[in-house]
């Protein structure tokens, strides 16, 4: 029994590792006031971009390096259209994933696919100090242990932070204090899209070092949902992760079980996404959103 | 901060002027300011009047960066300034308080002035709490530090901003319409802190404001703006107010005539709005054992200093905010349930005491003039447009609107805005209206205008109660006065017996 | 040098147009590339996508086609999203929509079509709004975000048509997991002889009609209209917030479901676990290419149909990938939206200065 | 439009017949990439044009307008492709273009009169392979992880698990599906849970198995394609699906024109060629015993010769299957 729970643990672990991180990324991004909805694009594009140079280059830093400057590029096209052009949030966002995702497929194709093959690299492997739970990929250390405090210290506790916020609650405010409203709203996208592009190479670079079609399979969207369920602090967040990978963790392991063979599996498959639902119906009430949420904002 | 002491430094040190000059700008079709000149000198208090929409806050804007000119040029002690952002202007020493203000609302005080100054990494909360407690006692600016902003009154969220605008070393400061949100005695200590800013610090102000009464007691120097042109621009003592609103509007009739009471005019009426015991509960703030009633043809004046529940009571009054305890009886009948339908089936109307959100701006004058009333003008299978349009172009000559029907609403001026929404409160003839701030913001002639709109419609036996914290105005217009405190109805007290100093005492809490 | 966006007083009306017609050369000339990259030659594989569709009549019936659920999904978002409701869910209430008129299909054998047919299409409509219900009462009541809610029931909608699928709906002949075909009954009408253009066509362009009607003719419409642009101010004037957003929600979710009924009554006779080429996100960025107008919705509805059609004709005839049809959509999706928002603008540009300009 | 009628004349005269392909989904899912890469090897060899689209999947009406504009615009002497989850739309344009071969990856039979049917039965490689599995497992716990439990996936799982039951009673089979035909990373989590609850040997139906067995140090076995390269020290060896003989058969008939709708399933099966066992790499983590690897090689004779019949059993397995 306490193998299995330990196992779950693991399990968790990794699954909430490119979940936390992109959500993360989202969060810092929610907070300048802008709503992301290219999250699962810029995976996708990181996913790509990673295997992809790591597989020509050999170096699996250089696919990391390419992973990020791809997250940072697709994040650039996301800010211009949001905060230079104030374009719809929803629509830049939806047509980003769109664009990455259309964008990879093709590429994949032209480059690794077309006379069959696949691109493979040998991924980083779990560094072990003892113990399931310990044994895990240098990644998912990085996440829990410096992202995260990372992230706090940046939103909560540093002048950038500051002006992020300040930015994403009242721009209005924010100008008329010397802050530049679309500096921190780029810089805020920028950096949200660098940890999402963190959680998209993660996938390939780390977990299982091969590149398919629907790679990211819907996790950017659990990330977006994890914001809202944390309902923008680090800690909710972290607990509605925890809560989706150990759902996620424990259906794999309920599937085993002799008495849940019957149980349809798509319901278990289901259950992640219903549980954030449900979370978010009991916690949800009156969500503090950032005061400026999905408005553009622009000086006459 | 240490640019605290720099301030004063620079004013001792000779008198830096700016010069704003030959300054035209232009939105579309709507030329906001013409070739306009301006000087403004350290240690001077300079007033700036004009009419809605006669181009203040713009010429304003454009001296801190917030606006860019078509074109002309500011000067400071004859070297032109690139302001081009509020960034530009703060390092050039200049300061403002913006007409709505400009303050993230859940932050705390101390994190809302470190932004100005906050760097990338490390910010020292703790120096900045220092300096904020350093910097108000030396400007005389109270402000608890680690309260969050939203849960401050309006008068000390403006203390924040002063203060903020201080801390940040300027030596100019623009303060827009700041008298227009505040009550009669926190204008007196605003008034009070310009005056110690003047004198002490040397600070240059720039002080927007429609009220001749505080530009007679503080400016120094008054320009006059008129469709974005200036008019005038002299030394202040030897002007009268009457000589102002001449230069404001030209030779127009501007004389407000005094509300005719008909002698005790309803008390033999039983009353049509009757509140008992109301109360609403909320962590902060909220109402309790508010009661009170309103006959026929009366003006009931709610008086109080802002933040005492005046808000949550017009918001049950318009249903947005449910009672909890208590009723509310309308001619006789209680309301089950205090929901902005119930309330407007029995007969109640409402004007919000913010314009912009009681109207939908990107909808034409004539849709937001029946948004209240949709179902009476709705065909079998359309809208009938020629009747909305009828209805909506008598409204226009009736009350007097400069708009077209199928103008968007957010093209109006502040007045017409107003004058919009009376329309569309009257014309429903409700037996109660409710009437928060009509003449928040707005000039002289405006003001006059709407002002004896409520009148005419209590004339009509029309319940009026008419929030407001400008005291003038429910002392010219109330039959009876209620004072509000913390949540609840201090006393009621009848014209006859209504004057500043009595009611003033009852906004300050001390009880009688 | 740099560049400040200026609000324009007044947007001439040809402006529109014109950019967005330099949006779409412009998704041209990146599609271009993309082609050119791929092997392929640029000019014909334009021509393919996005002009010979329409020089058939099979090509162009066939647009029409592909067009149908676009046009449902378009308008449920566009009426939502013109209420402010942000319904990105329409892709689960199609689904259910489908779930819901597959499950009359095979139950309505012994029904006369006149029955039949309206049967499947209500069950349609009554899945989808059933589908949409949960995130509008958490929405109205709670004051729950629907953008998540909305999107994150659209794989739950997916995994219950694949649990259907693979257990009671099971295909009876091949096992495989796609249902058995619906009822004869349930079939919706050819509208053109010879294609296979159906019924659900005319239906959609009813409904954009009535759409368009309600929202821009009708007391109804208004308040929805209110509710969108202004919730408060339109709570001030004594519209019933809360109820018009669950109302809209709904109508926006049964239009979707309706979309579904259509694609299994009217084409598919069948449910498929891939029954949805992402039609319910691909409607989210038809009406918002409209700019949320019931009758642009139609006409983007329709080019993302020849689109579709024309990037399988070119992908096979010059050997590219078939991808490219969506990234030219994504890029366009793009371009366009840019153009729509850059009209409103002028851009002026400042030379850094050190003196003030005249 | 296009360069419709051009192929026509132009096989006829030099004898070059021409394919197109209509793939369901895309060719990176290894089902469509076996069909691909042996039709790409012939057009490569001269002896075909070749054309696909891919990615049409299973949206209303689509196949069946890939399909249309394929006979009409390209007018193919063969259209191949999976008409899984399409069957309706292919089996119905096929007949409105009898003077085509239709020849269909499908879960149905052939249709008259020209719409003839393949699939992967690669059940009986998969039985060598579960006899591997059998005789090399230590926990008698051995792990699937499959796409979506569809009829075509179900027989090989069975005849995996059958297999390794055959030589070794007390094996028990965790079986899991993903849902999905790519998430290797949902696939590989679910290979790990299934490690760490006891299973030494995975079965690889889909990708991102093998990287999790790898990963532990322990065996596995690939499916489709031969996929030892993908981890030289854990893969035993891979049930191996080729179409060569189907599509030469094909060829043939056509060319011959003696071509009639029929249920290619032989072609697809050992005794043809259709169907393999990849070869055993003995090299793998501790290597695998010479008997043991006797007995897969008799397995597989045994199939060829016709002497032994694997049963397909198209059932769903789930859970934790025993004996
Ligand atoms: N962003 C804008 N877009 C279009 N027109 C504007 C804008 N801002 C101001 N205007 C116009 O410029 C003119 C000057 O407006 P401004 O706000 O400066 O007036 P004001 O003198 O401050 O009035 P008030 O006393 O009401 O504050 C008005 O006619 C107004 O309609
Ligand atoms: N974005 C805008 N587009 C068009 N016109 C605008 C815009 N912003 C402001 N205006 C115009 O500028 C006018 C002046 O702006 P301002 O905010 O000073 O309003 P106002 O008339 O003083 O009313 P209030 O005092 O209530 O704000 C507005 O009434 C409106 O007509
Ligand atoms: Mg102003
Ligand atoms: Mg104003």
């Amino acid at each position: 029994m306490i193998d299995v729970t330990e196992e779950i643990i693991s399990s968790s672990l990794r699954i909430a590792t490119p979940l936390a991180l992109a959500a993360l990324g989202e969060l810092v991004t929610e907070k300048s006031g802008v709503l992301n909805l290219g999250v699962e694009g810029i995976m996708y594009g990181s996913a790509f971009v990673g295997i992809a140079t790591a597989a020509q280059t050999g170096s699996l830093t250089a696919g990391l390096v390419a992973a990020l400057v791809s997250g940072a590029l697709a994040g650039l096209i996301f800010a211009f259209a949001t905060v230079t052009l104030g374009v719809n949030q929803h629509v830049a966002g939806l047509g980003l994933t769109l664009l990455m995702i259309s964008l990879c497929n093709t590429a994949n194709r032209i480059i690794f696919t077309a006379d069959g093959g696949q691109v493979r690299v040998d991924p980083w492997q779990p560094l072990n100090f003892g113990g399931p739970i310990f044994s895990q990929y240098w990644l998912t250390y990085a996440t829990f242990l410096i992202a995260v405090p990372f992230v706090w210290w940046l939103l909560w506790k540093s002048g950038l932070g500051l002006k992020i916020r300040a930015v994403g609650e009242n721009p209005e405010a924010a100008d008329v204090a010397g802050i530049g409203v679309a500096k921190t709203r780029y810089t805020a996208i920028i950096i949200g899209s660098l940890f999402m592009a963190l959680g998209g190479a993660f996938i390939t670079l780390a977990f299982v070092g091969t590149f398919t079609v629907n790679i990211i399979n819907g996790r950017g969207w659990v990330a977006l949902a994890l914001v809202i369920f944390g309902r923008w602090t680090i800690g909710r967040l972290l607990i509605g992760a925890a809560l989706f990978s150990l759902v996620n963790a424990g259906q794999l392991q309920l599937r085993l079980l002799p008495s849940f063979a019957d149980v349809p599996f798509e319901i278990l498959l289901a259950l992640p996404f219903l549980a954030v639902i449900v979370g978010l119906a009991i916690s949800g009430r009156n969500v503090p959103y950032p005061g400026a949420y999905l408005k553009p904002y622009k000086r006459l | 901060m240490n640019s605290v002491e720099g301030v004063v430094i620079a004013s001792r040190g000779g008198a830096p002027s700016i010069y704003l000059r030959n300054i035209t700008k232009a939105y579309g079709e709507t030329i906001a300011l013409s070739d306009v000149s301006l000087d403004l000198r350290a240690g001077e208090v300079h007033a700036l009047l004009g009419e809605n929409g006669a181009g203040k806050t713009t010429l304003m804007k454009i001296l801190y960066g917030l606006s860019q000119p078509d074109s002309g040029q500011i000067e400071a002690d004859g070297v032109a300034l690139k302001i081009e952002s509020p960034r530009d202007a703060r390092a050039a020493g200049i300061g403002m308080v913006t007409q709505h203000f400009s303050l993230v609302k859940n932050m705390t005080v101390i994190e809302n002035i470190a932004l100005a100054s906050a760097k990338t990494f490390a910010i020292d909360l703790a120096r900045v709490r220092a300096e904020i407690v350093s910097a108000s006692t030396r400007f005389g600016l109270d402000v608890p530090p680690d309260a969050i902003v939203s849960s401050l009154p309006i008068s000390l969220q403006q203390r924040v901003e002063i203060l903020k605008a201080l801390m940040s070393g300027c030596s100019y400061l623009i303060l827009d319409e700041p008298t227009a949100v505040l009550g009669p005695n926190d204008i007196d200590s605003l008034l009070e802190v310009i005056r110690r800013l003047r004198s002490d610090a040397g600070i240059g102000i720039v002080l927007i404001s429609h009220k001749m009464a505080e530009i007679e007691k503080v400016a120094d120097r008054v320009s006059v703006l008129r469709r974005g042109q200036v008019v005038s621009s002299s030394l202040a003592n030897g002007i009268t107010s009457k000589e102002l609103v001449t230069l404001m509007v030209g030779e127009q009739q501007s004389g407000a005539e005094q509300r005719q009471r008909s002698a005790s005019p309803s008390q033999s009426q039983s009353p049509i709005l009757v509140l008992e015991s109301v109360g609403v509960t909320r962590e902060a703030g909220g109402l309790s054992d508010v009661s009170f009633a309103v006959r026929p043809g009366e003006i009931l004046g709610i008086a109080g200093v802002s933040g005492n529940g005046q808000t949550e009571l017009v918001n049950v009054l318009s249903g947005t905010t449910q009672i909890d305890s208590g009723t509310i009886v309308v001619e006789g009948r209680q309301l089950g349930s205090n929901t902005p339908q119930s309330l407007m089936r029995a007969g109640v109307g409402i004007l919000g005491e913010d314009r912009h959100a009681s109207a939908v701006h990107a909808l034409q004058v004539v849709e937001n003039l029946i948004l209240d009333c949709v179902e009476k003008f709705a065909g079998k299978l359309q809208l009938r447009r020629k009747e909305m349009l009828s209805h909506c172009e008598s409204a226009i000559t009736q009350f007097e609107i400069k708009a077209n029907p199928k103008q968007a609403f957010g093209t109006l001026s502040g007045g017409n805005m107003q004058k919009v929404l009376l329309a569309r409160l009257f014309s429903r003839n409700p037996k109660v209206a409710i009437i928060s701030q009509p003449t928040r913001g707005l000039d002289v002639m405006a003001t006059n205008y709407v002002r004896s709109l409520i009148a005419q419609a209590s004339k009509q036996s029309t319940a009026v109660v008419l929030v407001s914290e400008d005291l003038d105005e429910i002392l010219e217009l109330a039959d009876r006065v209620a004072v509000m405190y913390r949540g609840s109805v201090v006393g009621i007290v009848d014209h006859s017996e209504a004057s500043r100093e009595s009611i003033g005492e009852l906004m300050a809490g001390i009880a009688k | 040098m740099k560049a400040r966006f200026v609000l324009r007083a007044s947007t001439p009306w040809w402006r529109g147009p014109l950019l967005v017609g330099a949006a779409a050369l412009l998704t041209i000339l990146i599609s271009a590339i993309m082609i050119r990259w791929a092997g392929g030659a640029p000019i014909p594989a334009v021509r393919y996508m996005f002009i010979s569709p329409l020089q058939s009549r099979f090509g162009f019936t066939e647009s029409l086609l592909s067009a149908t659920p676009l046009v449902f999904t378009g308008a449920a978002v566009a009426i939502a999203f013109r209420a402010g409701y942000w319904n990105i869910g329409a892709e689960g209430q199609l689904l259910a929509g489908t779930i819901g008129a597959t499950w009359v299909g095979l139950h309505a054998e012994s029904l006369p079509r006149i029955v039949g047919v309206p049967l499947i299409l209500l069950a349609g409509m009554l899945f989808g709004a059933l589908w949409a219900l949960t995130p509008a009462l958490l929405r109205t009541r709670l004051g729950i975000d629907e953008v998540v809610t909305t999107l994150l029931l659209n794989p739950v909608a997916l995994l219950i048509i694949t649990g259907l699928l693979n257990g009671p709906w099971r295909n009876s002949e091949s096992g495989f997991p796609d249902s058995d075909v619906i009822a004869d009954s349930t079939k919706l009408w050819i509208v053109w002889p010879n294609t296979r253009v159906h019924f659900g066509l005319a239906l959609g362009v009813v409904v954009i009609g009535l759409c368009w009607w309600f929202v821009g003719k009708m007391s109804g419409g208004l308040k929805l209209r209110a509710v969108g642009l202004a919730p408060n101010a339109a709570r001030i004037a004594g519209l019933p917030v809360e109820r018009t957003l669950l109302i809209t929600a709904l109508a926006s979710g049964g239009i979707a479901g309706l979309g579904g009924a259509s694609e299994i009554a009217g084409v598919a006779h069948q449910l498929t676990t891939g029954i949805s080429n992402n039609f319910g996100y691909t409607g989210v960025i038809v009406a918002t290419l409209a700019a949320l107008s019931f009758v642009g919705a139609l006409l983007v509805a329709l080019m993302f149909g020849v689109i579709t059609v024309g990037s399988f004709s070119a992908s096979r005839a010059l050997e590219i990938p078939s991808q490219i049809g969506q990234l030219v959509q994504a890029v366009l999706l793009i371009t366009v939206v840019c153009a729509l928002v850059i009209q409103k603008y002028r851009v002026v540009w400042t030379i850094k200065r050190s003196e003030g300009r005249k | 439009g296009g360069n419709s009628g051009s192929s026509d004349e132009s096989s006829e005269s030099d004898g070059v017949l021409s394919v197109v392909a209509a793939y369901s989904s895309v060719i990176e899912e290894p089902w469509d990439g076996v069909i691909h890469e042996a039709l790409q090897e012939m057009a490569d060899a001269g002896e075909i044009t070749y054309k696909y689209i891919d990615g049409i999947g299973y949206a209303s009406g689509a196949f069946e307008r890939a399909a249309r504009q394929i006979a009409e615009e390209d007018k193919p002497d063969i259209i191949m492709g999976d008409s899984f989850g399409n069957e309706e739309s292919a089996r119905k344009v096929a007949l409105d273009y009898p003077d085509i071969a239709w020849v269909m990856g499908s879960g149905g039979g052939p249709a008259e009169p020209n719409f003839s049917v393949f699939d992967n039965w690669i059940h009986e490689p998969a039985y060598v392979s579960g006899i591997l599995a059998g005789s090399l497992t230590k926990t008698n716990i051995i792990g699937i992880v499959g796409g979506i439990p569809v009829p075509e996936v179900n027989r090989i799982v069975n005849a995996f698990i059958a297999g390794a039951q055959s030589v070794n009673p007390k094996v028990e089979a965790k079986v899991a599906f993903i849902n999905s035909w790519f998430d290797p990373a949902a696939a590989k989590e679910a290979a790990l849970s299934q490690i760490s609850a006891g299973a030494d040997i995975m079965f690889a139906e889909r990708a991102g198995v093998i990287e999790a067995a790898a990963e532990k140090g322990l065996l596995s076995f690939g499916n489709q394609m031969d996929q030892k390269s993908i981890a030289p020290q854990s893969v035993v060896t891979s049930n191996v699906w080729n179409m060569r003989p189907t599509v030469k058969y094909i060829l043939n008939q056509v060319k011959a024109g003696s071509y009639t709708s029929q249920d290619l399933k032989d072609f697809s099966m050992v005794a043809k060629g259709g169907a393999l066992l990849a070869e055993i790499n003995t090299g793998v983590t501790g290597g695998i015993p010479a008997e043991v690897v006797a007995k897969a090689e008799a397995a597989m004779a045994a199939i060829k010769a016709g002497t032994l019949r694997v049963d397909i059993n198209e059932a769903v397995p789930a859970g934790s299957v025993k004996k």
